[in-house]
């Protein structure tokens, strides 16, 4: 789950980073205001959930109060993204002699946190390390410890010669470990970490992304959650359980399994046809489940036919089969029903299907090829 | 001969009196799996419905059915104890089929089942089937028939589409394994592929690969450096947008890293055929075959 | 290091603990004050740093302010082995239905943590390990975790059948865990662990002793050291690095390393003589540390004769000659010196103290020998 | 033959530049083991004043020097550290003479040092040292002499007098270990005997113990599973007074248990000598050692 830089700053502050103050607005007028009691220059930052926002035009710089509204009015309902901008963040600029980049992710390989850090700071990490990767030091986390004393000092001597920058920088990789540890992350960031030519050390931008399937014990981390930058169907799905993304085809997916759902809108564009999305009802399932996948999905206007492949495992095929007749019954579903039920339960799907307008598949492929056809009219 | 489980594995099902938990202890116990019993705490001296006595504690159980073995269908937020109890009560394989774990509980537990000499499959999988002899996960135990092809997957459903359409072309399988779609799995593809490596009973190996990390990568690595038996892979999510979470936690393509083009790129530099359907497997899997093991 | 029962409570309040409202007094006056405050019944409890307080008559229970004031006159000023009581803790006092131990060290074993819980509480723990230990259920910690859940149930279960009391122990059995490792404990004890009629659940007595080593990280600790239970000499060796037991003999020893300081303990006994102590000069020794060795060991009249034992390795032997000059120069030094001096630096040792009156010794047997012999008249 | 050190150790010093640190490196080199290097951060670059170079971090110095093991002789309250950033660095052996490391730290660090197969010594320990081939320890060494006698000590300078005992006999050391006196230590009693068990070149073990814990029990248990080696001890404390701490964090009789009498009767019960004095034990280990080899 992505938080707002806003959030993410407060969650840095607490875990003690140094973070420059600032404060969020919703108006050109409380920028003003914002920014006459911060001292100038500042920055006025869109709040969006969306990478990119700088390039985008939603970060600038305000050199006095009066700017600080003119450069907050402009940005505040800028369309990024597909996104509105609803609220911008007035944060005290820093002067900027070097920038770094500080982040902190879960890495799959040693299956253990993993810190990063590069000299190449304020810019994409991904393309330093595509382009130059010897500019990034990673070091593996115990998080028996958090990051070690001989650690801290390999990263902070890695980005600077300076002893005592070196030693602020230290600082404030302890800080991010326990803010990571702290919060169950599963990304953080200070992209650029900023050393002033006074030599202070300010961490000037704040990304956190939290795991989901820690949420239920980060309380106040899950109240930070924003949906606005999500499709409605996606948040939808989450709160019902499911997984979904939206795409721009016109074959409708209800799969069980990330992979397979994944497999048959590979399928779909391999046999020539187009997904509308990626559906996955999840494990466990239940007919509520499917009737919400069902209701997603026949908002889209475009979707012209809907692929049902099931493989019951633990998901079973009388399950979903009730969810079908439950959906049949309830929505006004006005567009071809291709189902493939394979698995746990299956007889008893395929009996409570039988009758129905629905149009069986005996095989993944034959409900692809089925539901191309259907979503051509053919 | 197989991987992990066989005709000695004896399963104790941690959260037995659960939904999915009762439901798929039948399962297990139709397709002929030793289950000896089930631990729901607060629940001790009682029996599940299949008749097996449930313990308060894995500790208990294990000390009173001489169980190897665990299989997990707790809550999420219950999860990790399920796993720490497994483990410390001296199960030597734990099987979580539970998803939505704290990656970085994942992080702490492994260390803790390496110093009691477990191994952990999953969580957030379907578990592991060696057919014929023993079913531990969530798979339908009838689509799959003993042989000689080792299965390994990140995904669940998928891999009973693949193993199905193995066992419909003749071609038994002597273990299949999920090994979950999250970021940190107890057991991951080059771990499940140096057991296949070592198998006398396996083959060849069907590898069934996703978007997001690198692990497939390191397999073709792994192979590039000398691996003893044949490998025929599919990779989901060919089409799957950038940036966006495709169920698993660990199935993302971010910054252009984790696509599939790049996984399918890496393993047909080291001879690895990749299936562009489901289906198409069967006839990789019968290339590489040995002639006489056909 | 001990900490004094006051603070012990303190700390565990600290961390979530119930421990009854409590007033640390040093006069009878204060004593019936604190009792009217707190209400009664009242514990008035002795606060010195030894153990069997109880049993010795330093804990009493008083129906009202007046008698808590009379039980405190009666204990303070008291003499516990050894100890003058200054201060009386005065506890609000609770009804008891059930006393259960619950305590945690460090298990040389397993090398972790080690919780240890029984029914048998308000005595003596070791008591119970040695007649029936069956009583005891001991579970080992992994400190990435704590204490698990599943180790909660399977202790407070072998505590109480009784389900919601079962709940609560289980909560200060995950407080505890967190204060021991908070704290760098070395051992940290609730005994007993009171059930009331009423079901409540209270930690009645506190008994936290730190770990030495830690304390350079745990100041607030630190701070709590009460010296008045150890010989004069045992703190101004521990305040000077040297380690120091006081015993009963007449012969002194000064001695490097604690085994060899043991064994020569054991020697003297073997071959009839009393060692006076125990005394490790440790490792990376220095003149400064012997001096002090031999003023501390001087003020001791029973000394009769002082040996010198030393097996230089990290510790060199013209170290402690120059320390041994200093002592005859600067201390009134009017019993005989043995001195054995063997390894690192050895033979500069010996040139340094070639001329003095100091008795050389050529093996531990022959200084043991001549040590005895000195401290007999002979 | 010997353990855990030999003619292939190569030790970088961290902490090589403070007091003891580099008299001990000058001792260490004059009895010919192979010091590559030492670790102290801030002085990367320069020359030690026995000439060795000076790495800012352990990752550098293993990288210049191929060191395979590591002497601490840093302060405690960064010895945690350095013991860490030497088993993360490679070094298989880490050696830690520092004393006063909180035992809370000490566990924490095993399983860190496991997952990286490293091995510590100590800490607050003398070291260790195969006579003639490498010393990567403070003892004296020249009161060592080769042989195939094992030594294994909870003690420092005990195990020197008692060494000096055995080598004025003419009876030489394959390798002598010291524990240290901490509750938690890297290597134990335990793993020591083991370790010598296995060792073709030691034909009988003295063990040195002393007052707290349980550790000469446990190995009097091991003795009587069927040890492959005879064993002579030496137990120090017999008139240490309960409940007072002798030096050692570890050394302490409480609720009397860990007295030196329940060691020598557990050792006495398995057919292992006690020696009364420490030169007595030279008379045990001639009774023990195998005629041709005495």
């Amino acid at each position: 789950m992505k938080i707002h830089e806003a959030d993410a700053r407060a969650v840095f502050s607490k875990f003690g980073l140094p973070v420059p103050p600032s404060t969020l607005v919703a108006t050109p007028e409380d920028a003003r205001a914002a920014a006459a009691e911060l001292g100038c220059p500042v920055v006025v930052k869109a709040q969006v959930l969306v990478g990119g926002r700088g390039k985008a035009g939603g970060v600038k710089l305000a050199a006095n109060p009066d700017e600080a509204a003119a450069k907050a009015k402009a940005i505040l309902g800028m369309d990024l993204k597909g996104i509105k901008v609803e609220k911008v963040l007035v944060a005290k600029a820093v002067d900027i002699a070097k920038e770094f980049y500080v982040g902190m992710v879960v890495d799959r390989r040693s299956r253990k946190p993993l810190m990063m850090v590069s000299p190449a700071g304020g810019i994409d990490i991904e393309e330093v390390a595509r382009t130059t990767p010897e500019k990034i030091l990673k070091i593996v986390i115990d998080p028996a410890f958090g990051v070690l004393p001989f650690q801290v000092r390999r990263m902070s001597s890695f980005l600077t010669a300076d002893k005592d920058i070196s030693k602020k920088i230290g600082g404030m990789l302890v800080s991010l470990c326990r803010a990571f540890l702290g919060v169950d992350a599963s990304l953080a960031e200070i992209n650029p970490l900023v050393v002033t030519p006074a030599g202070e050390v300010w961490a000037i931008d704040a990304k956190i992304n939290i795991d989901d399937s820690g949420l239920f014990r980060q309380k106040d981390a899950a109240a930070l959650r924003d949906d606005s930058a999500e499709d409605r169907g996606e948040v939808e799905a989450r709160e019902a359980g499911l997984s979904f993304v939206k795409l721009d085809g016109s074959i409708g997916c209800v799969v069980n399994g990330a992979g397979l759902a994944m497999a048959t809108m590979d399928m779909i564009k391999h046999f020539g046809g187009e997904p509308a999305n990626f559906l996955d009802i999840g494990g466990s399932s239940s007919p509520e489940k499917v009737l919400t996948a069902m209701r997603i999905i026949l908002r889209d206007r475009n979707v012209k036919a809907i692929l049902i492949n099931i493989f019951g495992g633990i998901t079973r095929c009388d399950d979903v089969a009730l969810g079908l007749i439950e959906a049949r019954k309830h929505l006004g579903v006005d567009v071809p029903l291709v189902v493939r039920l394979t698995g746990t339960n299956e007889e008893r799907g395929r009996e409570l299907l039988a009758g129905t307008a629905l149009i069986p598949a005996a095989t993944m492929e034959d409900g692809v090829m089925k539901a191309i056809a259907a979503a051509q009219g053919r | 001969m197989s991987i992990l489980v066989d005709e000695k594995t004896r399963v104790v099902v941690q959260g037995i009196t659960g939904r999915d938990g009762a439901f798929h202890t039948g399962q297990m116990l139709a397709y002929g799996t030793k289950v000896v019993g089930g631990v729901t705490p607060g629940k001790g001296g009682q029996k599940s419905e299949h008749g097996l006595p449930i313990f308060d504690t894995m500790a208990e159980a294990v000390a009173a059915t001489d169980a190897n073995t665990s299989i997990i269908y707790v809550p999420a937020a219950f999860a990790t104890d399920a796993i720490c109890e497994a483990a410390d009560a001296g199960a030597k394989l734990v099987v979580c089929i539970t998803e939505g774990v704290p990656v970085l509980d994942m992080v702490r537990v492994l260390p803790y089942l390496g110093e009691r000499g477990a191994r952990l499959i999953g969580p957030n999988c379907p578990g592991i089937i060696s057919p014929g002899k023993a079913k531990v996960g969530i798979m339908p135990g009838s689509i799959h028939a003993p042989g000689r092809v080792g299965v390994v997957s990140r995904s669940g459903t998928l891999t009973y589409e693949i193993v199905h359409h193995l066992t419909k072309a003749g071609i038994g399988q002597s273990t299949c394994i999920g090994i979950g779609g999250d970021p940190v799995a107890g057991t991951n593809l080059l771990d499940a592929l140096e057991l296949f490596g070592a198998d006398d009973g396996t083959d060849a190996v069907v590898l069934i690969g996703e978007i997001g990390g690198s692990d497939e990568e390191e397999a073709a690595a792994l192979i590039a450096r000398g691996y003893p038996k044949k490998v025929a892979s599919f990779i989901a999510g060919r089409t799957a947008p950038p940036g966006k979470r495709m169920g698993h936690a660990g199935a993302i393509v971010s910054g252009g890293t984790g696509t599939a083009a790049e996984k399918v790129a890496a393993f047909k530099a080291v001879g690895v055929d990749v299936a562009a359907t489901p289906g198409e497997i069967v006839e990789l899997v019968k290339k590489i075959l040995p002639a006489k093991r056909r």
